[in-house]
């Protein structure tokens, strides 16, 4: 087989470029500098080969694979679709409920699965309250990245209350493994709904907190706005989804543009980036778009709450998973944006082939794009602002 | 916006979102704090908790149902027939044992926590518990075996299957050449699918 | 646009290079040339009533026939309709035109599809392997891919 | 040599060296419980405990983690440059250290009561930068090559105003002498230069908004002078991992550890001894004396220390150009017009 | 280590209590390096934070393997990275500890039968001390198995290392 002999290379340093100041002739060069795999702000395992001059950045080359777990692998040789449902948990770890959920609605429409009402509450309830989760994970880091620590603790103490919630529910704080082909592992626990309403009302003045906090400080308003401006063509060109797209002003949701599940029941707004500090795109956008969300998922959440109907959340799962021959792509708006889940079955009891189309894969792809001519201390604040989850990306 | 302007809304805005935030951060200062103090005091794991796996052996009926759930092949059973002299008694659910366990092992270091074990168990008798700290110094110790039967036992059992499934055998081999109807206490289809 | 205008449109434009299509399924899609796909993709992404602009997912596919396919869910943000397209090359001379001049997200689908599948996208600026390291032997996500012992001295089977 | 007298003992050799290992006492004592301190301070910021295993509360932590960082392996990288890597970490220790020498802890204990103290403790801290600018290099890292250039640029920046404030406290008390300032800021709370010296009322009245802005100024400008968050780029952990001190290890780091929070009473001090009426105590003569002007001087410190932990446990960091901006456009020209504004009023 | 390096007996007073007070101190500082691969990683940030505050064991985070005691491999070790984690080890002043969080870096855990591209176990690369089972552990399980690695410590002894 005729690979390409010699692998492209990425870059080649120019070792001597002349800045004329005054008359005078400045020898400098170019250095590259390796970040990652393991530095405090590459959000696990991301390595950047950052060239650098000076302290601007001349180009940002991501390296991934780090955390490359073979999920395609597991998925096609598992006997049984019910078993991938721990490893979809495990791709985008901090967001496992929507994993769950994008793996079980492929399998769904494949089977042309009507779910019980009830399921479609209790997922719409966990999806978002895991939306929370996650961009508390991602706002807290973010924090961290620009230097301000205390945020990051106040974040994981409310994520804490979403857990427990969580762990009341399945058992489980991190990886659920709740949402199966046509329903749920558990019904909802006695006492959850009372907690997860006083959830809502606690957590909304935290919001106000944060944003004070950090969101609104100026030292952060100055770090982050203008810089890593992502331009809304660039963006769809790229295929960014979630909040990256979002905050490049780009109207686009697929919990409303490509519908599934019960939320058309609800009443909620799509946050966009509106530079409202700095340009339209820049990671300020980003951030804010999360922040926003946070507050349109509280409000899903509330309305589901309030109007869960009753029924069995195991009517509809099937005894033998066993889709007909064929294939379908499937996606939902997970906290990251667009998870696809490219299933193809060959009328067996397992996957033939899967192909998980990770939001933060994609996401990162536009790095360097956005990266290119901002500081050093832009960048790490750059990669934040992606909020990727090496789990994803590597797969 | 003119510079000069801009310049000192700057200043303004910048010293007084750093006096909201240190207004925040000093609330705080006098907030009691929220950690649970482990291990003096721990938490209360909700009922559903999914933590170690707990075999209860004597419930097992060695149906080997856990194992073909699991998604990371981290349970190993072995199984023996028993013959009919043998009486291996009822379980909790009133199943009866059929099968000697001679290995029930589950590898706690593979085993990925998803539960999935759980529900096809018709005897109920693999749980996950709430137990949670077992971390060990040497890797081996992570590996459970719940079965209780000792060496010789095994040994035994071994041996009487293998000769009640020669007798079978011939058995089989004497109904072959003259069809006979089959001893009433032969072993029973193994292993049992449905739940009885 | 409907499945079967974009069927007309595609084949009268590009003729040879629309091989077979199966429109009556639940997400229609359309086999093209794949030494044609740039093309292809460029016009689709351009023309105002089709106007492709976001490519959902880049797939590798291996069929198990001695084939590898390359498959692309392209959808419009402006006319919110979805197409799939599927291109076909032999497992022995795995060539596919790149697509990433077209969409800048095909970029890291393509590695990734020549990192698992061994598919060479010809005018792909950065041809890499993007998640295994670079000295891996084989393509994982074939079918008759075999594990390497060892990898730089480390053992890779349990 | 004041306190040789004060107490009456004659100068030998011994005593000197006593006496001025005091400061040395004092630091070790002080960075024990300032890295307690800040700690616990950003521990309860953050709704939760930290150190409660050693000892009551933890209180005995940081003996532990000296001792430990005692036993640790003392690593040279293989590229580095062996000398400059080991020398680097005493030097800036010494520097710190130095300024100690004309700090006036009470009105008995003065170093080294030299008629050029502030003069000498700016001198002696820009040795610091030497000994980081040594340690980065040496390490051949380059993430501690920029946290080393960084921090050479940004202390070089901020020493522009901490000077000019430094010159207003100077021209309202009119003497470089440390000790010399306190002592023209005793008798109270209003005598304080931060409330206008003891002048006369009207031109303490306008000379009050400046010095508190010149005050606050630099406080602002001590902060990025000791590393510390929103301008610890040095060492930013998000960005450099640790800046300049990635590459060492055990007693070397914890050297730099230790001068970083002598550093930051350091510069406590000064601002402390120049406006806020240094070892005095704030009610005129009631509960002055040798001892309690020690316990004086060493609260306004630590309350200007906990201020510090308070700041770096609440804000971001600034970018490297932000904080040449804020230092070159709107500490400096705010403090150009302080000066120009105090002189008018002393001369009026 | 200077005075530690003299040759000393096992069974003497002086170093039996000198051993007492240095083992308080190693294990009562454990610095942690910063090593989140994956899943469990996110289990060790809650652990740090403030609901349960892995800080009131004196294990704090930081950057640098220069100046830590105990890293957490916490998290899915790929091939790719096994070199990376060896190196950091490396780098690691003496005397440094190995904490293996999660089944995935106990022996590839959920990966280990069909992962091609997953270290089996990270103590191929590096000695482990000790073992935290969990996909992902606790919190709490991490707290445990600190405390476990204290026990570890306080058994050790200067007069044995220094043979």
């Amino acid at each position: 087989m005729d690979q390409p002999k010699a692998l492209p290379t990425n870059y080649v340093t120019q070792p001597d470029k002349i800045a004329t100041s005054k008359g005078k002739t400045v020898r400098t060069e170019e250095m590259i500098i390796n970040m990652g795999p393991q530095h405090p702000s590459t959000h696990g395992v991301l390595r950047l080969e950052i060239i650098v001059d000076g302290e601007i950045i001349v180009d940002a080359i991501p390296h991934i694979g780090y955390l490359h777990r073979c999920f395609e692998k597991h998925a096609e040789h598992m006997t049984n679709y019910q078993q991938v449902i721990p490893y979809a948990d495990r791709m985008d770890y901090v967001a496992s409920m929507n994993n769950d959920w994008a793996f079980a609605l492929a399998i769904e429409r494949m089977m042309k699965i009507e779910v019980p009402e009830r399921v479609e509450y209790i997922r719409v309830i966990m999806a978002e309250l895991q939306r929370i989760a996650s961009h508390l994970v991602a706002l807290g880091t973010y924090g961290i990245d620009a230097g301000a620590f205390t945020p990051f603790l106040y974040c994981f103490r409310d994520r804490e209350e979403i857990l427990d919630l969580f762990e009341m529910t399945c058992g489980a704080r991190l990886l659920y493994n709740y949402i199966w082909v046509g329903g749920v592992s558990h019904d909802l626990p006695q006492g959850f709904i009372e907690q997860a309403k006083e959830f809502c009302t606690y957590f909304k003045p935290k919001i106000k907190e944060f944003n004070d906090l950090l969101t609104y400080n100026e030292i952060f308003i100055k770090r982050t706005a203008h810089v890593g401006v992502l331009p809304r063509d660039v963006a769809i060109n790229y295929a960014c989804s979630g909040p990256m797209l979002r905050g490049s002003g780009v109207h686009w949701d697929l919990r409303r543009d490509d519908p599934y599940s019960v939320y058309h029941k609800f009443e909620w707004e799509v946050q966009t980036g509106k530079g409202e500090v700095g340009t339209v795109g820049d990671c300020w956008d980003r951030h804010i778009v999360r922040v926003r969300e946070m507050e349109q998922s509280v409000k899903i959440i509330e309305q589901a709450l309030a109007s869960i109907p009753e029924g069995n959340v195991q009517s509809a799962i099937p005894k033998r998973i066993r889709p007909e021959p064929g294939d379908i792509y499937v996606r939902t708006e997970t906290p990251r944006g667009e998870l696809g889940f490219y299933v193809i079955s060959d009328g067996s009891g397992s996957f033939y082939r899967v192909k998980a189309r990770g939001p933060a894969f994609v996401n990162l792809s536009v790095l360097p794009e956005i990266s290119r001519g901002a500081m050093i201390a832009d960048l790490t604040l750059i990669v934040g602002s992606v909020d990727i989850v090496l789990g994803e990306v590597d797969r | 916006m003119d510079p000069v302007r801009t310049y000192f809304r700057n200043i303004w805005l910048a010293l007084s979102s750093i006096a909201i935030g240190m207004r925040i951060t000093m609330k705080h200062l006098f907030v009691p704090s929220v950690t649970v103090q482990y291990p003096d005091v721990k938490l209360k794991l909700p009922e559903r908790a999914r933590n170690r796996l707990y075999v209860n052996i004597d419930d097992c009926i060695g149906c080997d149902q856990c194992s073909m759930a699991c998604p990371v092949d981290c349970i190993t059973i072995e199984t023996i027939k028993s013959t009919p002299d043998q009486d291996l008694g009822v379980t909790s659910t009133g199943h009866k044992k059929r099968l000697h366990v001679p290995k029930f092992d589950i590898d706690i270091a593979k085993c990925c926590y998803c539960g999935l074990c759980v529900y096809p168990c018709p005897t109920e008798c693999i749980v996950m518990t709430d137990v949670y700290e077992f971390s060990e110094f040497d890797r081996n110790n992570l590996i459970y075996n719940f079965s209780v039967m000792t060496p010789a036992e095994v040994e035994t059992a071994r041996v009487k299957a293998k000769k009640a499934e020669e007798e079978a055998a011939a058995k089989k081999a004497a109904a072959a050449a003259a069809p006979k109807p089959a001893p009433p206490a032969s072993p029973p289809p193994v292993p049992p699918t449905e739940p009885t | 646009m409907t499945a079967q205008e974009l069927l007309d449109t595609l084949s009268s434009r590009f003729g040879s290079a629309i091989l077979e299509s199966k429109l009556d399924v639940n997400q229609p899609w359309i086999k093209i040339d794949g030494n044609r796909a740039r093309e292809i993709c460029l016009f689709l992404r351009n023309e105002p009533s089709t106007r492709f602009d976001y490519l959902m997912c880049l797939s590798g596919v291996d069929y198990n026939d001695g084939t590898l396919g390359v498959v692309y869910h392209c959808s419009s943000m402006e006319h919110k309709h979805k197409i799939v397209l599927k291109a076909i090359c032999s497992k022995d001379n795995p060539h596919c035109q790149s697509v990433s001049a077209v969409w800048g997200t095909a970029n890291w689908h393509e590695r990734e599809a020549f990192d698992m599948f061994g598919i060479i996208f010809d005018g792909h600026p950065d041809l890499r392997r993007i998640l295994l390291p670079d000295d891996w032997e084989g393509h994982p996500l074939r079918k008759d891919y075999k594990v390497q012992e060892f990898y730089r001295g480390i053992r890779v089977p349990y | 040599m004041e306190l040789l007298q004060h107490i009456g003992l004659e100068q030998n050799l011994l005593t000197i060296v006593l006496v001025s290992a005091l400061p040395l006492v004092f630091i070790l004592l002080y960075a024990l419980v300032t890295l307690y301190l800040e700690m616990k301070v950003s521990a309860h910021i953050q709704d939760r405990l930290a150190y409660m295993r050693t000892g009551w509360h933890g209180v005995l932590q940081p003996f532990a983690d000296i001792l430990k960082l005692l036993q640790k392996e003392d690593t040279v990288p293989a590229a580095a440059d062996r000398f400059l890597f080991k020398l680097a970490p005493f030097v800036v220790f010494a520097g710190t250290y130095a300024g100690f020498a004309a700090i006036p802890f009470s009105s008995a204990y003065i170093g080294s009561n030299i008629n050029l103290g502030v003069f000498f403790i700016i001198a002696a801290s820009s040795l610091v930068v030497i000994g980081i600018l040594m340690g980065g290099w040496a390490s051949n890292n380059k993430w501690s090559i920029f946290g080393a250039i960084r921090s050479a640029a940004q202390m070089v920046s901020y020493e522009i105003p901490t000077a000019l404030a430094i010159l207003i406290a100077v021209m309202i008390t009119g003497s470089l002498n440390l000790q010399e300032v306190t002592q023209y800021q005793s008798g109270g709370i209003q005598n304080w230069v931060v409330f206008g010296g003891s002048l006369p009322l009207t031109q303490k009245l306008l000379i009050l908004p400046f010095t508190l802005l010149t005050f606050f100024i630099l406080f602002i400008a001590s902060i990025a002078e000791v590393n510390r968050t929103p301008f610890d780029l040095p060492e930013a952990e998000s960005e450099l991992v640790q800046g300049f001190n990635t590459e060492y290890s055990g007693m070397r780091f914890a050297m730099f550890y230790l001068a970083e929070y002598a550093n930051m009473f350091l510069v406590s001090a000064v601002a402390v001894s120049l406006f806020l009426g240094g070892w005095s105590s704030p009610f005129g003569e009631a509960l002055s004396g040798p001892l309690w002007d020690l316990f004086w001087f060493v609260a306004k410190g630590m309350f200007l220390v906990f201020v510090q932990i308070w700041i770096r446990w609440t804000l971001p960091r600034l970018r490297v150009d932000q904080l040449m901006y804020t230092s070159w456009k709107v500490l400096t020209p705010f403090l150009f017009l302080c000066v120009f504004a105090v002189g008018l009023i002393l001369v009026l | 280590m200077g005075i530690l390096d003299l040759r000393l007996e096992k069974s003497n007073v002086v170093v039996t209590s000198l051993d007492n007070l240095l083992n308080w101190a190693r294990l009562s500082s454990l610095w942690q390096m910063q090593f989140g691969l994956a899943c469990c990683a996110i289990e060790m940030m809650a652990a740090s934070a403030s609901n349960f505050d892995i800080m009131r064991f004196g294990v704090i985070p930081r950057a640098t393997p220069r100046q830590t005691d105990v890293m957490i491999v916490a998290g899915t070790v790929t091939i790719k990275m096994a070199s990376r984690i060896k190196r950091l080890y490396d780098q690691m002043a003496e005397p440094r500890y190995v904490l293996s969080m999660g089944s995935c870096s106990n022996c590839g855990g959920p990966y280990w039968e069909h992962g091609y591209h997953v270290l089996k176990g990270v103590d191929r690369v590096i000695p482990v001390d000790v073992y935290i089972p969990g996909c992902p552990p606790r919190p709490e399980a991490l707290l445990e198995g600190i405390m476990k690695l204290q026990e570890k410590v306080r058994q050790e002894s200067i007069a044995k290392k220094s043979a």
